[in-house]
């Protein structure tokens, strides 16, 4: 099972500073679609409100990443997406204004900051150095944008006729449901967390439930798809050889010993253990293939029947005994 | 005689206490040389004799530590140790051992600087009790 | 003083012992019954539910 | 080929036992033709404790014992057994775990004590006399009494073969125990002789013998709170069942009459620990944590019977 549900864009009505009711203060998700040939206006660069060509074009970054208020994490592409924008546009209509807001600009990687200089090349203007403090309508339907810029030293003002807020990169709705459905659990922010950062990244806490893509965190294209096929070959090599190699550490029944009480079936957070008929009653026994290995089960087992490999009431036990003694 | 250094036990969930004690380790964050950590993949592996066995083999304190709830890697294991645990101790209580000599707390795998100081308070706290009373033979 | 003691008393339960002291002619002086079981049901049983204390005290005689 | 001999004695105990072999009914004419009874006080037969120190050492084949230790005469008396039997076995749970009795670990002597003689509405004792272990009456006559101490099962004290629970024994149980001893068909020493299987395993009332999974209990109730619904499992009604952790050799007895085992059969063989055991297998059954607090004095119910064998033994700092 690969887990591969993408992410939403963080909508702007989140962000009252920056006028989210005004139809020309649009995400970047939004003004992609408006430069597509495929979207709304064929390709034609137009303002929402009047449909007129914009002049002076104000892009802001870090709308909701980096922010205490929504998100901590930054959400990685879009600098990135934001010096494309800014290429196509300067590319194509080489008069138009364009100011872009970063906090600083974020191009790690190969290529990168050569697209970055380059964008720079064609005249983008970028400006450092802190959060746009407010947008906000003028009178005569353009933007005021607010903001500071630390290579000046000093606070800057604009007028845009359209204002492109790079919004975060959320976790869709329901992704917490989904992993509780299949046993994957949630890290804070809200994306599923994959067992360890560098040598399991792929990998959730749940045997055979495997992550790929911004479900896991925000990512660029080269990365989602890197992590989509590391997901796809761990998933082929699980299935491949036709076999089921499972940890070592899971609990097994010893159904002499089992009494039938059957208080560990519906502790088992796995439901690995079911009834089984031996000998003519009804025992336990527990599915090491949906076995996780926490040994709850064997820690409640009133007859000692169940023995929780690796981590067995003797070891455990023993080395109390021996870090007491010491 | 040599002066009375307590032993404690601490034991701690593979995936956040344990954790929370190897970070404490990488931020250099120190905690007292009694504390002594037993692994166990999920709390929920704690048996109570686990806790009872420590005690009559002479440890001065028992600290089990797990993940906030929610964040248990096998989903409810720690649902099941604070049930097993608070009756235990229910019990313990009503057999003469002091309400501070065990403890149970939540860790996380992030929480570093918590766990140096949670092993710090409850080291002070059985300092402040003196010796088990199994080992020290008072009044048994 | 001679002494002749029967510990334990039989075909009973509940452990009791009786000393018998004989004078000088070997009659009897004085003789004592001695019971020297003690339970402590009356301390133990405090704190226990009101409903568990007849299928406890039973076990005071099994007799 | 003789009898093997056969030595019975009660220590602290109440004899409730010794009642458990005379249910054997006509059984017991088979037993007391099959063995020769060398030795059987209090209760039985008329033999002293003198007779028994001179046996030679070994001369006795089995020797059974049935309650706890709990003076200085039954370690004595006990001492003296291991030297004389060949088998030693302890019978009943007083033996085996320690009793109901041994819940006098709860408290020193001076207090139980204190208690029965003093401090009682119902007591005229102004002078507060307490039995002492040895006076001089009439400055005369000079009697003795055994020293009391904490309440010990059997292999606190001596070295054990074969244990036996139950309080008493189920008679039935006891025919399965005896006849296995008299044909030799024995566990390898240090055995339960029993069937090792928790009540459950065969309880009318377990849902899982007919494969149906156990529920979490979701209420606690008391034993006068209701009427347990005919054939349905107590522990999932909320009533405290111990019958996972107890041995079932007593035919069910307790839960066929509506009434919630209280663990008299003492713990599945590996157990070490049965309150422990206990509290880990009730509060995992409990559905929410909330319902741990509205347990009634849980040493009571978990350590009932086997409080001088667990793991603590006795209240600390008492």
């Amino acid at each position: 099972m690969i887990i591969a549900t993408g992410f939403k864009p963080m909508s702007k009505d989140h962000f009252k500073e920056y006028s989210p009711q005004s139809p020309d203060v649009i995400t970047s998700m939004e003004f992609e679609r408006i430069l597509s040939s495929t979207g709304p206006t064929g390709g034609e660069l137009k303002r929402p409100s009047d449909g007129t060509k914009p002049k002076n074009i104000a892009m802001i970054s870090c709308v909701g990443s980096r922010d205490e208020r929504h998100h901590s994490y930054c959400s990685k592409v879009c600098c990135m997406y934001m010096l494309k924008h800014a290429r196509i546009l300067k590319e194509k209509y080489p008069y138009i204004n364009l100011y872009l807001f970063f906090i600083d600009v974020r191009t790690a990687g190969k290529d990168f900051e050569e697209f970055y200089v380059y964008t720079k090349g064609l005249g983008a203007k970028i400006i450092r150095g802190g959060r746009v403090s407010s947008v906000d309508e003028k009178p005569n339907g353009k933007l005021r944008v607010r903001g500071f810029d630390v290579d000046l030293g000093s606070p800057v003002e604009l007028e845009a006729d359209l204002v492109v807020l790079a919004t975060a990169i959320e976790p869709p709705d329901g992704v917490d449901e989904l992993g509780r459905q299949f046993s994957a659990t949630c890290g804070r922010e809200g994306f599923l967390r994959e067992v360890h950062t560098k040598l399991f990244p792929v990998e959730t806490s749940a045997k055979g439930v495997l992550i790929a893509g911004c479900v896991q965190g925000p990512k660029d294209i080269p990365e989602s798809i890197a992590q989509s096929r590391a997901a796809a070959a761990s998933a082929a090599s699980l299935i491949i050889p036709g076999k089921i190699k499972f940890e070592a550490i899971v609990s097994e029944v010893d159904k002499d010993k089992c009494s039938s009480c059957g208080v560990c079936v519906p502790l088992c957070p796995y439901n690995a253990i079911k009834l089984e008929t031996y000998k003519d009653k009804e025992k336990a026994k527990i599915e090491a293939a949906l076995c996780a290995g926490c040994g709850v089960c064997a820690s409640a087992c009133p007859s000692r029947a169940i023995t929780f490999h690796g981590f067995t009431t003797e070891q455990i036990l023993e080395q109390i005994s021996a870090l007491v003694e010491a | 005689m040599a002066e009375w250094e307590p032993r404690i036990i601490v034991i701690a969930c593979h995936w956040c206490t344990y954790q929370g004690a190897d970070l404490a380790g990488s931020l250099r964050y120190s905690y007292p040389p009694s504390i002594h950590i037993v692994r166990v993949p999920c709390s929920g592996r704690v048996e109570p004799e686990f806790i009872t066995e420590a005690i009559k083999s002479g440890a001065d304190g028992v600290f089990v530590g797990g993940c906030h709830f929610g964040d248990c890697h096998y989903r409810s294991g720690n649902y099941n140790t604070i049930k097993r645990f608070n009756l235990l101790k229910r019990a313990l209580v009503d057999l003469g051992l002091e309400d501070e000599r065990v403890k149970l707390e939540w860790i996380s795998g992030s929480e570093g600087k918590k766990f140096a100081e949670e092993m710090t308070v409850f080291d002070a706290k059985i300092r402040e009790l003196g010796p088990n009373p199994i080992k020290g033979g008072a009044n048994v | 003083m001679q002494t002749i003691e029967i510990n334990p008393m039989t075909r009973l339960e509940g452990h009791g012992k009786i000393k018998i002291f004989l004078d000088d002619k070997g009659n009897v002086d004085n003789a004592f019954m001695q019971v020297v079981e003690f339970m402590g049901y009356e301390k133990f049983l405090k704190g226990m539910p009101i409903e568990e204390v007849p299928r406890t005290v039973c076990t005071i005689c099994g007799v | 080929m003789s009898k093997p001999k056969l030595a019975y004695y009660l220590a602290g105990g109440c004899g409730g036992c010794d009642i458990a072999v005379v249910d054997l009914s006509e059984t017991l004419v088979d037993v007391a033709l099959a063995v020769d009874i060398v030795f059987w006080a209090p209760t039985v037969a008329d033999a002293k404790y003198k007779d028994l120190e001179a046996m030679p050492d070994g001369s006795i084949d089995v020797g059974l014992i049935t309650g706890n230790v709990r003076n200085s005469e039954h370690d004595h008396i006990v001492k003296v057994m291991r030297k004389k039997c060949k088998v030693l076995i302890a019978y009943g749970i007083c033996a085996t775990s320690g009793g109901i009795k041994s819940l006098v670990n709860l408290y020193t002597t001076e207090q139980l004590l204190d208690k029965a003689y003093v401090d009682t509405m119902s007591t005229d004792n102004p002078d507060k006399v307490i039995p002492q272990t040895s006076c001089i009456v009439d400055s005369k006559y000079d009697l003795t009494l055994p020293a009391l101490f904490d309440a010990k099962p059997l292999d606190q004290v001596v070295s054990v073969d074969y244990y036996i629970g139950g309080c008493p024994p189920h008679y039935d149980h006891v025919k399965t125990a005896f006849t296995a001893l008299l044909t030799g068909q024995l566990p390898p020493p240090g055995s339960w002789i029993t069937s090792g299987k928790a009540l459950c395993e065969v309880c009318g009332r377990n849902p899982v013998l007919t494969g149906k999974p156990k529920k979490f209990t979701t209420t606690i109730k008391r034993t006068f709170e209701g009427t347990p619904t005919e054939g349905a499992c107590l522990l999932e009604e909320g009533y405290l069942c111990l019958g996972p952790i107890t041995q079932g050799d007593c035919g069910v007895k307790c839960p066929n009459a509506n009434m919630p085992c209280r663990g008299c059969g003492g713990p599945i063989p590996g157990v070490k620990d049965f309150g422990t055991r206990a509290i880990s297998a009730i509060a995992s059954m409990l559905e929410k944590e909330e319902l741990v607090d509205e347990i009634p004095d849980p040493v009571h119910l978990f350590y009932r019977y086997t409080l001088a064998g667990s793991a603590l033994g006795k209240k600390l700092n008492r």
